[in-house]
């Protein structure tokens, strides 16, 4: 087992799936890097150093530098995929889903049911997401409520290195379109990877902390996020089940489900704004499903309806913050 | 180049079942038996035939809202595709697509397409494939004339040109998108080849209401674009039958219009009195295809009028690999 | 007051709103139609019938035909909104969001916010909606809650041609921008509606039944199908407190609360998918803020988590029905 | 045509502000103090005053993620600006959007903007205001050599053909779009005017490094639009000095290309030999103006860093205009 960052899990197990598949491909925006420069092909890597020498070893048919016009990226992946490619196209950022949503809601996720079931489409579309790194109002944006949303699609995020590999290596074996969110505050974090293959299968949600007073739902980099205040709270005698959705589509109904059984009370923590995003879906599945089990309001530790703000200060406010997290569960549990 | 009378009957056939595909559909749909938008593609036969004579499974098309010429150029099941129409449960998409859905991948036939634009880079991934194959495969968009200001299709151009995809841009103008005329549109006075050329690609022009005009051009852009020179485009000029969509009044048309068009540019008669009078194909020959064509609109329509409807349990299916 | 259609409605609506100030201007595909033909301007309407007359009154430079290029259309009535202008474009399709969300999620939704509020972007998006035409996969859809989920947006659904008028006066007359979703499967059901000016305020739910045994929250064209529900429900007895939210954005949080403290048992009807949808962002809000009231499940009446099938036994499988509100009225109040 | 002493004193010292708001914050941002992604205008000075020294608060502008130059050659409060950067309280969007959304919708300037291609679209909405207002406002979309394949852009060309609006598209060529090449990326061997010209627009080319040349060419271009021939397009061939965003290590840059543009096309070093060389200013006049915008620099930073940041309770306004 080496240790590893995030990007690095990401890179190896882009390594690993294109030599293990010729039919993987890989495309996006400066992918490459130098592609038309003096410095040449790969003088410089993509800004998230993702896909480091994926062009020295597999050439320029299969790791292929786009120009900036994401319908066409997106759009040639869904082509691409439904020729028999498994294509991995990379989204620079989660916010610019905005200039290809067509081609992921109207084109890749509804080929399947629209043909009659007669084709598969497995591409995946990587994407950096989230706040923390101060970029503003449009590169911060978590957006993957907006992609669970879409029948057709999957949609995984994972929360460490370890998970980012396993998920990967899943998303790229599947054969349905998915949303790969990759969390860029989390791409220098660091953590144990086995470098052989393994796969972590869509829909499992993974058992972060074991505890019986109260159930916290979340993913992506917030799992960090809560782990701290779930420890926080354990030292005081309060026991959170915490789980990592690892995927928000497929939804691991039957994991949150059987926790709030046992422990009546959810938190649901989400990095998009509150109206119609994932703190409220879960909340809707567990008042519908989990109902004679709640003994507390359900807490919903969201950004607040406005845009990702620039400074700093205003983003950590509008971040879900461990003292948020930890104000909910104590909430829950001082009901009544 | 002379054709063999193989392919031009076959040819003529793969016309003759576009247009009354489409003339059927347009009675039928007055019965009101046939839910949501339909759009025909009357008038432009000989585009989807000239174009798709030349292609095998290997070869990619893509097509739009007015898809069911392409569809069945490309190889559709005719009976297939009316039920679909229909909304049927054995129709291509088991109902569940209709008439802007109609798709069979396997023989390259990416489908039809309800997002104006939409198909330009899909056709770039399905080239990009193609060339990594390195079977000499090409990937036709088809595109109507309002379709070539959407900005997929610009930037499906050129990323086309840059990767060196063989994909090919077709564009069918039939001098409308919707109600709105192409010189208003197309702000090059309505030049859509000039502004394709100025991407960086070849491209070609021509009476897209001449099956053999077509033919031929189309034979030396497939060459151009399977020999590995990259991405071409075509402005085929053509014409519309029909309205929009079924329903539309027409009053944009000039005086006269449909009656002139019916009569100087149909593809089929123009093909036919070509063929006789070189007398390369005798009359009898077209007209027991056409017969034979009527009998299998006929049947299509019979058996999709009496085929089974979907039952509602089939909405949850085909939504992923595993449901 | 007038008998009129609701697409009547809206067109009177946007000739007297042009009358009355000149910096409203309309733009889109096939708004005027006939452009560039021989019939010439306005020798046919737009498809939706909605825009007519227009032209020939207000001219081309305020009533403008555009290319088919929605990305340009709805960034045009950004520009002209920041320009002083109150520009109504329209989406000829709701689906048609995939083509422009950028322009509507990045642009015009977040200008006041990313520039310190020191501007307004007073633009309105007409949008029709809407399954119950066959229209299939890519043409039927509500994506309202995916303007839901975006703060700097206001989102109004009428239900109604009255409703329609006086809201869409209201949309036009806002400072923010506004997606109104015009359900296109009732553009010909005929009502009362005044002819007069009239506005209706925005975040003011309508009440449209009374009753005192289950609240249901709806919207737009299934306001309607949860109408003939409440009534043949009230026929055995079962009192139905039935909301019409108007607007999802900003949203009666008051009534609904309210009515749930009365009756103790939610139902919501919503035309989207039922991931990170409408429903369940109003079972979230009350499972956290009227915990304490409920007396059974939040039941959430949706479609499937599917693409909107074309055959009309299929697309009416997908639809909430009458039958499937009463029986999840029933199943709320069967609970224990 | 001969410019007046004032006018030149003028678009030097706007050009140096430009110049040393960004040299100094390259200082800065190593000093860790200032957060997020920002990308520097050193180097294309000329372009934004030798367009922006056409316009009154009547015109319009839009800028892309480096929007710094375009911002303060529009007008912008210099000041307000650094405290912007530096996510204080005091800036001109209260902090709320940094860098990228810099803006000034009074004085015209529409903003920066963080989405690639973007500005296009909203550019031809304030074009078609502008030609409604008929007070001859023009609206420009400046733009990078690889915003220029996003297909709102193309869309926007055409567009604005289409309705004859007064919009400018100002394409700044500046030779790489993040690491990629121009010549890579813009499939007509790096030549955006021609393509832009296929669109139905006339089209000026020039020497975006030369502030005269820029002027000159600037005011044909603004005339042009301001009498009503509808739109236009521009390429300007310019330089950026620093990296794509701050830390990028130019490894895709020629060996010696960053010595060899400061040394040759700096538009500063330029402007003072032509100037002092025909005798139409004095070097004294360019020191002295120097040092005064040396003075403002430091006062901007030194007043941003010790300005307050903003509450956490202002995370919640201005999202509408209620609230
Ligand atoms: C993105 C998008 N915008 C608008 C429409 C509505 N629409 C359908 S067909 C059409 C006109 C298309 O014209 P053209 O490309 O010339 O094709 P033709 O109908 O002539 O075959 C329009 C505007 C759509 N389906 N998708
Ligand atoms: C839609 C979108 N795609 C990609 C990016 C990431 N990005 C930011 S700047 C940039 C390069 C832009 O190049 P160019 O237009 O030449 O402008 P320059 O940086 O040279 O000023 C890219 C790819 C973005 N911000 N928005
Ligand atoms: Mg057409
Ligand atoms: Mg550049």
């Amino acid at each position: 087992m080496a240790t590893m960052q995030l990007r690095e899990a990401i890179n190896l197990t882009l390594h690993q799936e294109m030599e293990r598949d010729p039919n993987v491909i890989c495309l996006g925006e400066d992918l490459v890097g130098g592609m038309g420069t003096a410095g040449g092909p790969e003088a410089i890597g993509g800004i998230w150093k993702t896909t480091a020498g994926l062009y020295a070893k597999f050439g320029a048919d299969r790791v292929i530098d786009t120009p900036i016009s994401e319908s066409a990226i997106i759009g040639a992946a869904a082509g691409a995929a439904l020729a028999g490619k498994r294509p991995v196209a990379e989204l620079m950022f989660a916010d610019f889903i905005g200039v290809c949503l067509d081609q992921i809601w109207n084109q890749m996720a509804k080929f399947r049911y629209m043909f009659g079931g007669k084709t598969t489409c497995p591409a995946v579309i990587r994407v950096a997401y989230g706040a923390g790194r101060n970029a503003g109002p449009q590169h911060s944006q978590a957006a993957y409520a907006m992609m669970t949303a879409i029948p057709g699609l999957k949609v995984v995020i994972p929360s460490t290195p370890a998970e980012a590999k396993g998920l990967l290596a899943s998303a790229i074996r599947d054969d349905d379109p998915v949303l790969f969110f990759e969390p860029k505050a989390l791409y220098a974090t660091r953590g144990e990877v086995p470098e052989e293959e393994y796969l972590i299968p869509f829909g499992h949600a993974r058992s972060v902390r074991e505890g019986e007073h109260a159930t916290i739902v979340t993913c992506g980099q917030l799992v960090g996020t809560a782990e701290k205040a779930a420890d926080t709270l354990a030292k005081e005698g309060i026991g959170c089940d915490l789980l990592d959705l690892r995927t928000t589509s497929p939804l691991d109904e039957e994991a949150i489900l059987d926790s709030v059984e046992t422990t009546g009370r959810l938190i649901v923590v989400d990095e998009n704004p509150p109206r119609c995003g994932l703190a409220a879906d879960i909340a809707g599945l567990v008042a519908n499903k989990a109902f004679a089990a709640l003994r507390a309001p359900i807490q919903l530790v969201t950004p607040p309806h406005t845009p990702v703000p620039f400074a700093p200060e205003l983003e950590q406010a509008y971040m879900p913050s461990t003292a948020k997290i930890e104000a909910a569960v104590r909430a829950a549990l001082n009901y009544r | 180049m002379q054709l063999s009378r193989e392919l031009m009957l076959r040819a003529y056939r793969q016309m003759k079942v576009i247009r009354e595909f489409e003339e059927r559909l347009h009675a039928e749909i007055q019965t009101g038996e046939i839910a949501g938008f339909t759009h025909l593609y009357s008038g432009q036969e000989a585009v989807a035939v000239g174009v798709c004579e030349h292609l095998t499974h290997d070869d990619y098309i893509i097509s739009t809202h007015r898809g069911h010429g392409h569809c069945i150029a490309k190889g559709c099941d005719v009976k297939g595709m009316m039920q679909e129409i229909y909304g049927r449960a054995g129709g291509l998409c088991k109902g569940k697509g209709g008439s802007m859905h109609i798709a069979d991948v396997d023989k390259g036939m990416l489908g039809a397409n309800g997002i104006v634009g939409a198909g330009a880079p899909i056709a770039v991934g399905a080239g990009i494939s193609a060339k990594l194959d390195g079977k000499g495969g090409v990937s036709i968009a088809f595109s109507g004339d309002g379709a070539c200001n959407q900005g997929t299709t610009f930037e499906a151009m050129n990323m086309a040109v840059v990767l060196k995809a063989p994909v090919i841009f077709l564009f069918e103008n039939n001098h409308y998108s919707e109600h709105t005329g192409v010189d208003y549109a197309v702000g090059t006075a309505g030049d859509i080849a000039s502004r394709a050329e100025a991407f960086g690609m070849k491209v070609w022009r021509g009476n897209g209401c001449d099956f053999f005009e077509t033919f031929e051009l189309m034979r030396e852009v497939i060459e151009y674009c399977r020999a590995g020179n990259g991405p071409a485009a075509v402005e085929l000029d053509t014409e519309r039958f029909f309205g929009h969509f079924e329903g539309d009044p027409q009053r944009y048309r000039g005086k006269g219009e449909l009656d002139r068009i019916r009569e100087e540019r149909d593809c089929l008669t123009n093909f036919r009195a070509k063929v006789t009078g070189a007398k390369l194909l005798e009359a009898a020959d077209l007209d027991a295809l056409d017969a034979e064509v009527l009998t299998l609109i006929d049947e299509a329509v019979a058996e999709a009028r009496a085929a089974p409807r979907p039952s509602a349990d089939n909405v949850l299916t085909d939504v992923y690999v595993n449901y």
